[in-house]
């Protein structure tokens, strides 16, 4: 059957990634008619929701699994994959074992992870600080002392586009890199507003002041602008989740040697597993139900998972699969989540609609120099007392 | 009858789409609806008191009022004085027109892709003017949150005041011919006749055009999406934007309904006044 | 001199289309000179020459013996009156008689007097300040004529100004306007194509067509001497009848009834077997007891009667051609009956068929 | 008295001739106020003109020379590359078609979508100023504010208007499938508007009825109401009226219609985005996609060739139709 | 019973404007009856409602003694001649003739005759094949009533036919006009506020008011008694002079002029010292050999002379009463001349002046 499926992975590594999928589904006789939509999730989503809505709903979808999809299955526009996961032995299989948490309600199974994204990584170019004159930093402090040179030498210190979601990320990492890990579950799992007004958090958003002077001269708009900016040495740094990574291969540049990667900012070596999955609105054809249940199966198969997630530089699902061909930042990657540093993302924890609230005040502090860290931080904590 | 038949499709338009949909939208904004309509959570003014209270909304009225504001008078004098000069029996009349018109049939897609490229800091025009040895020379309104909203009316204007120009050039065209040559036989100055007679007659003309502005400003938005995507930050959000988000990314119709009510509300405030002039003033004579 | 307005040799055309050829005319100072022309004969092109509000192609145009020809609107001391009122909307009476006199810079007691003094001539004081758009035709059409009056100048032009009004108001205003020319005494230009109002203002009428004036002349003469079978078909209502034939000397015959012309004068000697064309104007037919003292005498078939209450017109027949009759209101005549009719060939006019022009 | 042409006279006439100006008065060629108006216009259509020769000049660069060079300037070595690009290979996704595929969407959804709203438009036009009837002006103010109502405002509801109203299609329909089935038919499948080439269709008739019946009952209105009795009083009905007396005479207010609705619903990107899925998705979205599929650096010569290539179609309608667009404008703009 | 339309109580109101009341009205068959008003009196309208091109508020409409009130316009037997013509633009004569005829489904060979007698008729064979935006003014005309021509109807309805034409066609046409009504015998209702229009179509007419009817007449009962002050008014050109006394028995005092009535016949005995006022034409007015045939006599002194041509128009003072006389086209008169008038009472008439009735 053909099977519309809608995503916003439209950049050169993400599109690679994609046509793993589409071919392996392909090679089942099926057709993936593929319905990419450029931009972002954020773009992507009223499209996507309003076509559920509308009762037209696509054959599979891409999205944040997380909170964003509680009241379409409320509403039972989502088919029900628990069939599908029981007879694939995913409760075995997906590891952490958070992700498939995410995809459940009330004990039945809703989507499919395809992959963990997490994104407390830093990206450092060798070529900058060599330029610099200045050794390629092992930490955010290091890499704020480098700040200096790195502007001496005409550089961008850190590269920052100019996406809400990239400002929203970025603060996120600093967050659980530098309040450390109990303070960060203590606002975002519990919402916990004293906290978040608390002196933790007042060191992130100091930080994170810096980091916005640091980026004062990052003019691009996407991410992976961004990323070009580091991968080109105009720049010293991102932050940026693992997705980065896909730029970087496509550039063919080598970790270790052209770039490193630092997991949470060199300062906290934990991940948070956000990810991608795929969720499958309701049909009326129960021919193409069961070609969505095939295609459910198959996203999670270990030959695809390591053929998509290769090319996209993000991580299996599965804790089963070989990634020897993964290179130098997977593996780091890798190992992190093999000793359980893991948080869950906060897709999980906050609703769209506080995430949104968060993502707008982010914006707004990164690129108004005249909102003090103090300023900032009331009013995320206010943000926090109200979220739900 | 027939007639009656006909008009089906026109008074369904009317009844269920833009009075039913208006006013379902405005009830639901006092619900606390999330990603699907719930009819029965009603939270009163809950929605409008978060709002008015959100930082982001603020700034996109803000810009949307400089934005309107500067657009009417921008396009009420470019047009009025572009088509002032179109009609000085000039050469190359059609021509030109042509050129002052045509961005008219470019969509607001195409238009704000131009603009960005143009306002390039690092490419467009402030690279060229740089390279032309004028090293301190700073045009890059897109990236300056100060004035990037600036940046989206330039874009506005080359896309909207061709048609505004028309508009008036119509209703010049309208005037007398007689009333010119009454001026110029008390040899009155062209502009002072411009000043004192041409415009106070052409009052309905300016209303018209101001509408039609205004009609256009509450509903930017793909200007500002192609453009700048509300960036800098969210020094370029508008309204439009706001309600979309709210609605589908931040999965809180009834924020979005909220908002969407407010920006009906304004209209509402521009367009009753007008109506009132329009046709209410009629019935009098 | 005493010409107020002069114009020699005046060309005009738009493009390639030659809307004013050779035009010449004099017009004294302080006469109400009226162009009648039929729509189209370049009657409002030839006053907006004079007014400078086109430009000529050749010649030159005179005012108080000035050469205006390249003079600007306003510096030629002239005042126009135009159709459709041309008020200014959004002034009130009294802006609209001040605007040029502000705009001229004139002190302000002055302009007071001026406008008071217009406001005066015309009646219009109470209407003062009100808006052109809260009064009738007629007032809008003074007012009009105020701002003319109170720029002080030496030659009104009038294009039109009473064709928008109904028949009644136009009757009205045209006596007045006849007065108030008997009182100023201005030089006034006087555009029409309406004859009747042309007959009763004019001090002369310059009957216009394509452009060329075909005669300039009193009413009187305009109306008895037509110099052409334009002229002379233009003029009068109902119009004049015509009768195709020849002239033979001082006989004019049609088809088998002969007219000897012996009464008329001849602008020249005749040749023999001329084809002409002879007019007469319908009251110059008589009828009833007056009959027996024409020298012309005819029994005519009545085909139709159109009773107009003061007089009466009857259609007749006289030979094959179709004849107009004005008789008396009162006159009982219907279709069929036989008519007496008497001409005298003194008012009748002959024009040469070929030339049109009158013999 | 008549031709008072004595010979003194005439010899003053001369003199004066030999003195005085005669003939039109001479121009100067450029006077202060010809080379104000004319260099006022020459800067503005520079302004006016700039984008678009800004694009055109990208388009035709080869990247390494814009990141070099001058936006301005001309290209060194012109390329097709980027049209070519844009039009057949640049990728959304895995779908690397580049706009033919949004270009005919639009096609296939400009036609339908022209037809219907113009038909509607000038039927309703036709009746608001023709046919009058009790509370036909309610209604029509109803539908002029409505062009006013922000479209934020009516985008959700309409999601669901158009699901039900699909649905009730569904189920009137589906009452006939038995019947159908029983005779050998196949019955009726689900009718789905939202989503569908039909639903967006419906949505621009919607969106463009206000301005339309606006434009069609004013021209209506000024056709001479006589003309109307006339065909009445020839024992003509609403529908005979209409086609055989209206609309033969309204071709050109019908073509302004078009130019408006081809421009408008060719550069709508909104209600593309919203109403359509990927498959349908119209140029304008495409083109957005497109931009905002950024691989590596941003290709700056294929966006402009993309924008331009979108913006073909409306470009190359309005300088066709030249006059019509701009007496359309007017009249539909300045009377209402 | 033999009227062709005859109208009942009709009422129309547009809204809360009451256009029409009561308004009540017969016309016999093969008449031609014209509507007379001045702009905005409802002579369109009550055009309409026979029609049935406008709803009635209340009343009743017989056509051919058939009740049509609720009746489509193409229902009723009547056919419609526009002001505007109202000819279908993008049809060609022969389409516009047809159109109504292929409406009513009529056999082809059967629409083709009716149209080639109608183009007979009307001399308009050889345009058949031309479009409406080919033909002059008059003949636009002309297709337009044979559009009606070709429906064989009873009634003619003409609203206006001949306002948009130029003075010359105007009276030209309605002489053909005339001549039609003749040979055909329809029943014509005609409206038009061209006063010389109605005399001289009209078998009878009824002069409107503000949505009434004033008088239904004779051209010649109109003219000559005019049944109210608005009416006299309304009907002549130039019109009546009015002068403003008291009525004393038979004689009416006007200042200290006293005019003995004798010659007048009164429609009732008169009440003593009521005020009243008299109208006289101004051709009943004589000058000249005849003032001494006169019963009054009186001197006046000339105020304003308009010639036209015909006649002169001669505005002179009786006491401080302007009065228009009408003379002869030859007459010389001078402003301030003395002149003599003679005037017979049995050709004046008497209005209340409260009222404004005709005594
Ligand atoms: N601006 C113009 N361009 C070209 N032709 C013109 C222009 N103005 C007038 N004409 C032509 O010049 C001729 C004379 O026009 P004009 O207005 O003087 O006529 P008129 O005698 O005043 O007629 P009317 O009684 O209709 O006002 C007409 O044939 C007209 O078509
Ligand atoms: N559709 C309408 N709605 C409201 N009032 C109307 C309408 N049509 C006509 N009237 C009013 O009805 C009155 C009579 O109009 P009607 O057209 O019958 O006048 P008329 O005698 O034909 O005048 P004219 O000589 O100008 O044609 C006028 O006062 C007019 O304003
Ligand atoms: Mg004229
Ligand atoms: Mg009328």
């Amino acid at each position: 059957a053909e099977l519309e499926v809608t995503h916003w992975w439209t950049s050169g590594g993400e599109a690679a990634a994609v046509a793993e999928f589409a071919k392996a589904f392909d090679a089942t006789g099926n057709t993936w008619v593929d319905g990419a939509i450029a931009g972002s999730g954020g773009t992507a989503r009223p499209i996507i929701i309003s076509r559920i809505l509308g009762g037209d709903p696509m054959a599979a979808t891409q999205l944040n699994h997380g909170r964003q999809a509680e009241e379409l299955i409320e509403a039972g526009m989502l088919l029900d994959i628990t069939d599908v996961a029981e007879a694939e032995g995913w409760k075995d299989s997906v590891f952490p074992s958070s992700l498939l948490d995410a995809c459940t309600l009330d004990g039945r199974i809703y989507c499919a992870p395809v992959n963990i994204h997490s994104w407390q990584w830093m990206w450092l170019s060798h070529k900058a600080f060599d330029d610099a004159g200045v050794a390629v930093p092992a930490n955010w402090d290091e890499f704020v002392d480098a700040r200096d040179a790195l502007e001496a030498a005409g550089k961008i210190p850190l590269a920052m586009g100019q996406q809400p979601w990239q400002a929203n990320g970025a603060f996120g990492v600093m967050a659980v890199a530098i309040a450390g890990t109990d303070a960060w579950r203590e606002v975002t799992v519990n919402k916990n507003a004293e906290v978040a007004a608390g002196p933790d958090y007042a060191r992130v958003f100091e930080a994170a002041e810096s980091a916005r002077s640091m980026a004062e001269n990052s003019n691009v708009q996407d991410w992976n602008q961004a990323t070009n900016l580091v991968i080109t040495g105009q720049a010293g740094a991102q932050i940026m989740g693992d997705w980065a990574q896909g730029e970087f291969q496509v550039a063919e540049q080598v970790a270790g040697q052209d770039y490193t990667c630092l997991p949470g900012l060199g300062a906290n070596e934990i991940l948070d597993t956000a990810g991608d999955a795929f969720y499958f609105p309701k049909q009326d054809d129960p021919e193409i139900e069961a070609a969505q249940k095939e295609l459910a199966a198959l996203l999670l198969s270990p030959e695809v998972q390591v053929a998509f997630n290769l090319k996209k530089g993000s991580l299996p699902v599965r804790g089963d699969v070989d990634l020897a061909a993964a290179n130098d930042c997977m593996q780091k990657g890798l190992e992190i989540l093999a000793s359980g540093n893991v948080l869950p993302s906060g897709d999980m924890s906050l609703s769209p609609d506080t995430q949104g609230q968060i993502e707008d005040l982010m914006v707004e502090f990164w690129n108004d120099p005249s909102i003090t860290a103090a300023d900032a931080q009331a009013r995320y904590a206010d943000i926090i007392a109200d979220a739900d | 009858m027939t007639a009656k038949i006909a008009s089906i499709p026109m008074v369904f338009t009317a009844v269920v789409v833009f009075i039913g949909c208006t006013l379902w939208t405005v009830y639901h904004s006092f619900t606390g609806s999330r990603l699907l309509p719930a009819p029965d959570k009603w939270v009163g003014l809950d929605q409008y008191e978060r709002l008015w209270g959100t930082s982001r909304w603020l700034i996109s009225v803000e810009n949307l009022a400089i934005y309107g504001f500067c657009s009417m008078i921008l396009s009420l004098v470019i047009g009025f004085t572009l088509a002032a000069l179109l009609d000085r029996k000039i050469r190359f009349e059609n021509t030109i027109r042509t050129i002052i018109l045509y961005p008219f049939a470019l969509s607001f897609i195409v238009t704000g892709l131009a603009w960005q490229w143009i306002l390039n800091p690092s490419l467009g025009l402030q690279n060229v003017v740089r390279e032309a040895g004028w090293t301190s020379f700073t045009f890059d309104p897109l990236n300056n949150p100060d004035i990037v909203i600036f940046g989206i009316l330039i874009a506005g204007i080359w896309q909207g005041s061709g048609f505004i120009m028309v508009v008036m050039l119509a209703g010049l065209r309208g005037i007398d011919e007689d009333i010119w040559k009454a001026s110029r036989v008390e040899g009155i100055p062209a502009w002072k006749t411009y000043i004192f007679i041409i415009i106070p007659m052409m009052k309905p003309v300016f209303v018209t055009a101001l509408v039609l502005i205004a009609s256009g400003i509450i509903k930017v938005y793909d200007l500002v999406v192609a453009q700048t995507s509300g960036g800098p930050g969210i020094a370029s959000e508008v309204p439009a934007k706001y309600v979309i988000e709210k609605m589908f990314q931040s999965q809180n119709l009834g924020q979005g309904f909220a908002a969407s009510t407010m920006m009906l509300v304004s209209v509402l405030i521009v367009l009753i006044p007008w109506a009132y002039l329009e046709f209410g003033g009629k019935k009098r004579d | 001199m005493s010409y107020s307005v002069e114009i020699k040799d005046l060309d005009l055309a738009f493009g390639s289309v030659k809307v004013l050829q050779e035009l010449n005319l004099n017009i004294h100072e302080g006469e109400f000179l009226v162009l009648l022309g039929s729509s189209g004969c370049g009657k409002s092109t030839l006053l907006n020459c004079i007014a400078g509000l086109l430009e000529v192609t050749d010649g030159q145009i005179y005012i108080k013996d000035k050469n205006v020809t390249w003079a600007e609107p306003s510096e030629r001391g002239i005042g126009m009156v135009f159709q459709s009122y041309a008020l200014y909307p959004q002034m009130t009476v009294r802006g609209n008689l001040s605007f040029g006199l502000k705009n001229a810079k004139l002190p302000k007691d002055e302009i007071e007097k001026r406008v008071a003094r217009a406001a005066e001539i015309l009646q219009i004081e109470q209407l003062l300040d009100r808006k052109p758009g809260a009064l009738s035709g007629g007032q809008r059409q003074r007012v009009a004529i105020g701002r003319a009056l109170v720029r002080d100048v030496d030659v009104f032009l009038f294009d039109e100004p009473l064709s928008n009004l109904d028949a009644k108001l136009r009757v009205d205003l045209r006596v007045e306007l006849k007065r108030l020319h008997h009182q100023l005494k201005n030089t006034i230009v006087y555009v029409t194509h309406d004859q009747v109002e042309a007959m009763t203002l004019a001090d002369r009428i310059a009957v216009m067509k394509g452009g060329k004036i075909m005669q300039l002349g009193t009413p009187n003469e305009i109306y008895h001497q037509p110099r052409n079978l334009y002229v002379a078909d233009f003029i009068g209502s109902p119009s004049m009848n015509f009768l195709e034939g020849t002239l033979d000397g001082t006989n004019f015959k049609v088809d088998d009834m002969v007219m000897p012309m012996s009464g008329y004068a001849f602008a020249a000697p005749q040749t023999a077997g001329r084809p002409a064309v002879i007019g007469i104007r319908p009251e110059h037919v008589v009828t009833g007891e007056l009959v027996s003292k024409a020298p012309l005498q005819y029994d005519v078939t009545v085909d139709l009667v159109e009773p107009m209450g003061s007089d009466t017109l009857v259609y007749a027949k006289l030979g094959r051609h179709l004849f107009r009759v004005r008789m008396d209101g009162k006159a009982r005549v219907d279709e069929g009956d036989i008519l007496q009719i008497g001409i005298d060939p003194s008012h009748a006019s002959l024009f040469d068929k070929k030339t049109e022009d009158r013999l | 008295m008549t031709d008072a042409t004595s010979a003194g006279v005439g010899l003053d006439a001369v003199n004066k001739e030999l003195t005085g100006p005669r003939g039109p008065k001479p121009k100067k060629a450029f006077s202060t106020n010809n080379i104000i108006i004319y260099s006022v216009l020459f800067v503005v259509c520079l302004y006016y003109l700039l984008p678009l020769y800004v694009m055109i000049v990208t388009s035709l660069k080869g990247m390494p020379e814009i990141r070099l060079g001058n936006i301005f300037a001309p290209p060194v070595e012109a390329t097709f590359q980027p049209w070519v690009k844009a039009w057949a290979e640049a990728c959304t996704g895995i779908n690397c078609e580049g706009l033919s595929r949004g270009f005919w969407n639009s096609v296939w959804i400009l036609i339908p979508s022209v037809f219907l709203s113009i038909a509607i438009a000038s039927v309703n036009g036709y009746a608001l100023a023709n046919w009058r009837f009790k509370g036909s002006e309610v209604f029509f103010t109803i539908l002029i504010f409505g062009a006013f109502i922000p479209y934020q405002v009516m985008i959700y509801p309409i999601v669901i208007l158009l699901r039900e109203s699909g649905d009730g299609i569904t189920n009137v329909l589906q009452l006939a499938n038995p019947m159908l089935e029983a005779m050998g038919f196949e019955g009726f499948g689900r009718v789905r508007l939202m989503g569908s080439l039909a639903g967006l269709v419906i949505v621009h008739t919607i969106f463009g009825m206000p301005i339309l019946t606006l434009l069609f009952r004013n021209y209506f209105t000024s056709v001479p109401e006589e003309l109307f009795k006339a065909a009445r009083v020839d024992g003509a009905g609403f529908w005979r009226i209409y086609f055989q007396i209206m609309l033969p005479m309204s071709l050109p207010i019908f073509v302004v219609a078009m130019i408006l609705q081809v421009t408008g619903i060719w550069n709508d990107f909104l209600f593309g985005v919203i109403y359509t899925k990927p498959d349908t998705y119209p140029m304008t979205v495409q083109l957005n996609n497109i931009v905002n599929s950024v691989q590596g650096v941003r290709e700056y010569n294929v966006n402009m060739a993309a924008t331009l290539l979108t913006g073909l179609v409306p470009l190359v309608i309005y300088f066709a139709s030249g006059k019509l667009f701009v007496r359309g404008i007017a009249a539909g703009a300045v009377k209402g």
